[in-house]
């Protein structure tokens, strides 16, 4: 493409990656291969960092997606509510070699957007007296059981949109929205991959999902 | 004993479901996730305009399966199955998706489960092997759906009844469950007893007690279990 | 208009006034008279019922929109943020005749949204410390005070949007959208007053603003 | 001693600190909201692109008031001035409009105060006098911006110092306070000290502790309040 419309935030993979550190919380979007940023999660799996925490639903299956970055040994704890589609995440829970926290997708969900909304934990039914309510506080209201979910936070995001203004307000496409726009209020640092990269102006100011306040850094999708 | 083919069970099963469903929509729409595997079957046979179904990865209004070819890679259901839209279908974020279900606005849920005791507990998401972990959206379904339905085959594998008396396995939320639907039988959790609505017309009262690890109350307006 | 579109939800104001009855606690919507649902509060402020416990923002100014329901005397409780432009209220409380429950705005919004999405309560740095934190647990997390807000939910909402479909999705007009998403998902009855009523499927499905799941009544803004 | 008449020490207060925003956004995106009076005058003196104008009642890129006859009545910022869209703007509701103040991604709030302590607490929501019952998002915005600018003449009506020892009055917000910016002078508050950074050209720092109550500390590189 030629002269494709830029972005202040506009950044190639690799100046983006170099932002990225060990020993990192990071949260990483997407449900069931949609949403997720691709083309970040595949050249974070590439760099000499370790000690990482990724806060994600689930962590895609062996050696692909987010799972290359457990095969490759950079994991340290896993944050997140579905790992049965990578048998390798219970076999290095078991072998002691990560820590893995379980929290119910909903909460799961709840709990990054407190983070980005200044919530420091919030009161849910969900779980309470489970085995995931372990060294969660509990407490009634109304005769009912509920516990305390703290905020989810990070340093850094990686999420993914469909386009992006040139301010960086984003919009995604149909179920791949998931976690996208929640993610994107809990990090430090944001870094979108966007399919394509359109005029401010461009998006109904009714229907940006992500205003560009949320965003910091924009990479296009290759 | 009557033995049914999985197949015939399933169908038995979830078309119960969908009768419910739609004697409950008829004077008003109806909100329903279903879970994975049998449960989505409810879907195929739910004729009404009034139910909508929601997907917790962020969708109401979830349609039919896409058709070969014509699959959308990043419309799914939580099932990951590639499916369409519906006419005034919506999107959003998974904390507003989540929030339709823990806030109560899901009229009914259903899905699979490992064990139901007659408590209305439910275990339905890990058998601790160390080879699972995962947990997904089935804690906050069953604590935040208004009416919890439980579609199962009525005896396990090896022949083991899955409504017992108390669960063995971790639990997914207690006093939860509103309807356990099997293919021999159908409970409904009422002031805190199992009361058996309805038994399958191929098998004894006593055949089912004999299944049936949970102590359950028979309702005095005992009906046939009929698709 | 000849044959307007209609919608299943759709009833007269005064069906719609009919659901509702002394003693509830009604949510209404707005901001400084943009996305209010005028023409509900002033059919409201007509009815024969009182002890009513008002959540809004704010409460209109003396005898006009909200405030003719307390010149009225229909009112028990006032839960919202900013009366400063309705003297009547202060006088009221002063006299003894109502309470009234100052939450900060930001609380008030989180805690209509908390109720709307089965969250009991959560803990806000906003007011810790303050006058407005009297008779609410505190706690500290990460050295800083935080103290407990609960959710506010009601029996009624009354909101206002630019458009419905026929199934009862909405969709709002710039800064009118304030309270009105959140107001949709905390009470069990919703009503709201629309503008203009449109085919299911003309709204893009990335722009509905509230699902149709959360509107139960539709009245049509005369 | 010197004194400054309302209008032309309001100008001061706000080009200074429209100054400081435009500085500071100079290598990023600068995101601020501004309190109802004269911290909405900040805006007509910033002269960036990177500045971008949040109202908390649910809009990023908040444009100049409308002209008359253009109004939109339903497009209003929190001051309830009718206002006008930029490029780029974003409609939201109240709960993420207070989850991008609250959740600390809102770079500067500017806003007046009845008064400031030394200890950089700030009071500004109510002078009890049993006739106001509102406090807005106040609380929330004093929490909740990274950085928080009071705006405020330097004396009362009365003469009385606004700079105060210790708050009499009922606090918004406790230690909240990282810059005040009067007619008279520039305070940061830095490790717990209120250090004055500036002082006007007409005054002494005599003069200035005749009229300031609060105990500060005088910085090395005391700098000429300009606008």
């Amino acid at each position: 493409m030629e002269n494709p419309i830029t972005s202040k935030k506009l950044k190639t993979i690799e100046e983006a990656m170099s932002l990225i550190k060990s020993g990192d919380r990071i949260l990483v979007s997407g449900f069931g291969n949609s949403g997720d940023p691709k083309q970040l999660v595949a050249a974070l799996s590439k760099q000499p960092i370790k000690d990482l925490t990724i806060i994600s639903n689930d962590l895609g299956s062996p050696g692909i997606g987010l799972g290359a970055l457990l095969t490759a040994g950079m994991v340290k704890k896993l944050i997140g509510n579905y790992y049965n589609w990578n048998p390798e995440v219970a076999e290095a829970f078991n072998a002691g070699k990560i820590d893995v926290e379980l929290v119910p997708q909903g909460s799961f969900a709840e709990g990054i957007r407190a983070a980005g909304v200044g919530v420091a934990a919030f009161y849910t039914p969900t779980a309470a007296g489970t085995e995931l309510s372990k060294g969660k506080d509990e407490r009634e209201f109304n005769g009912r059981k509920y516990i305390l979910q703290e905020a989810i936070k990070a340093d850094v995001a990686l999420i993914s949109a469909a386009k992006s203004d040139t301010l960086g307000n984003l919009v995604y496409h149909k179920t791949a929205r998931n976690f996208n726009p929640l993610m994107a209020m809990a990090a430090e640092l944001v870094i979108a991959e966007v399919g394509e990269i359109v005029p401010a102006g461009t998006f109904d100011p009714e229907c940006i999902a992500t205003p560009h306040i949320f965003v910091d850094v924009l990479v296009r999708r290759g | 004993m009557f033995q049914m083919d999985e197949e015939s069970a399933k169908i038995r099963i979830v078309k119960r479901i969908a009768r419910e469903f739609m004697e409950m929509s008829a004077e008003k729409n109806l909100f329903v996730n279903l879970g994975v595997g049998t449960p989505t079957m409810v879907a195929d046979y739910v004729k009404s305009d009034n139910v909508f179904l929601q997907a917790e990865n962020g969708m109401l209004g979830v349609g039919p399966a896409a058709e070969p070819g014509k699959e959308d890679p990043l419309l799914i259901n939580a099932g990951r199955v590639k499916v369409t839209e519906t006419s005034g279908c919506a999107y959003f974020d998974s904390a507003t998706s989540f929030g339709m279900i823990r806030g109560g606005h899901i009229d009914a849920t259903v899905i699979g489960a490992f064990e139901v005791d007659q408590e209305g507990n439910v275990a339905n998401w890990i058998i601790p092997n160390g080879k699972q972990l995962g947990v997904g959206g089935a804690m906050d379904l069953v604590a935040g759906a208004k009416k919890v339905y439980i579609a199962m085959p009525h005896t396990n594998k090896k022949g083991q009844p899955k409504l017992v008396e108390k669960c063995a396995l971790p639990i997914t939320g207690y006093g939860e469950v509103d309807v356990v639907v099997t293919e021999y039988a159908l409970f409904r959790f009422k002031e805190g007893k199992m009361v058996l609505e309805e038994i399958a017309p191929e098998i004894t009262l006593d055949e089912l007690k004999e299944v049936t690890a949970a102590e359950f109350v028979v309702s005095e307006n005992l009906g046939v279990l009929a698709e």
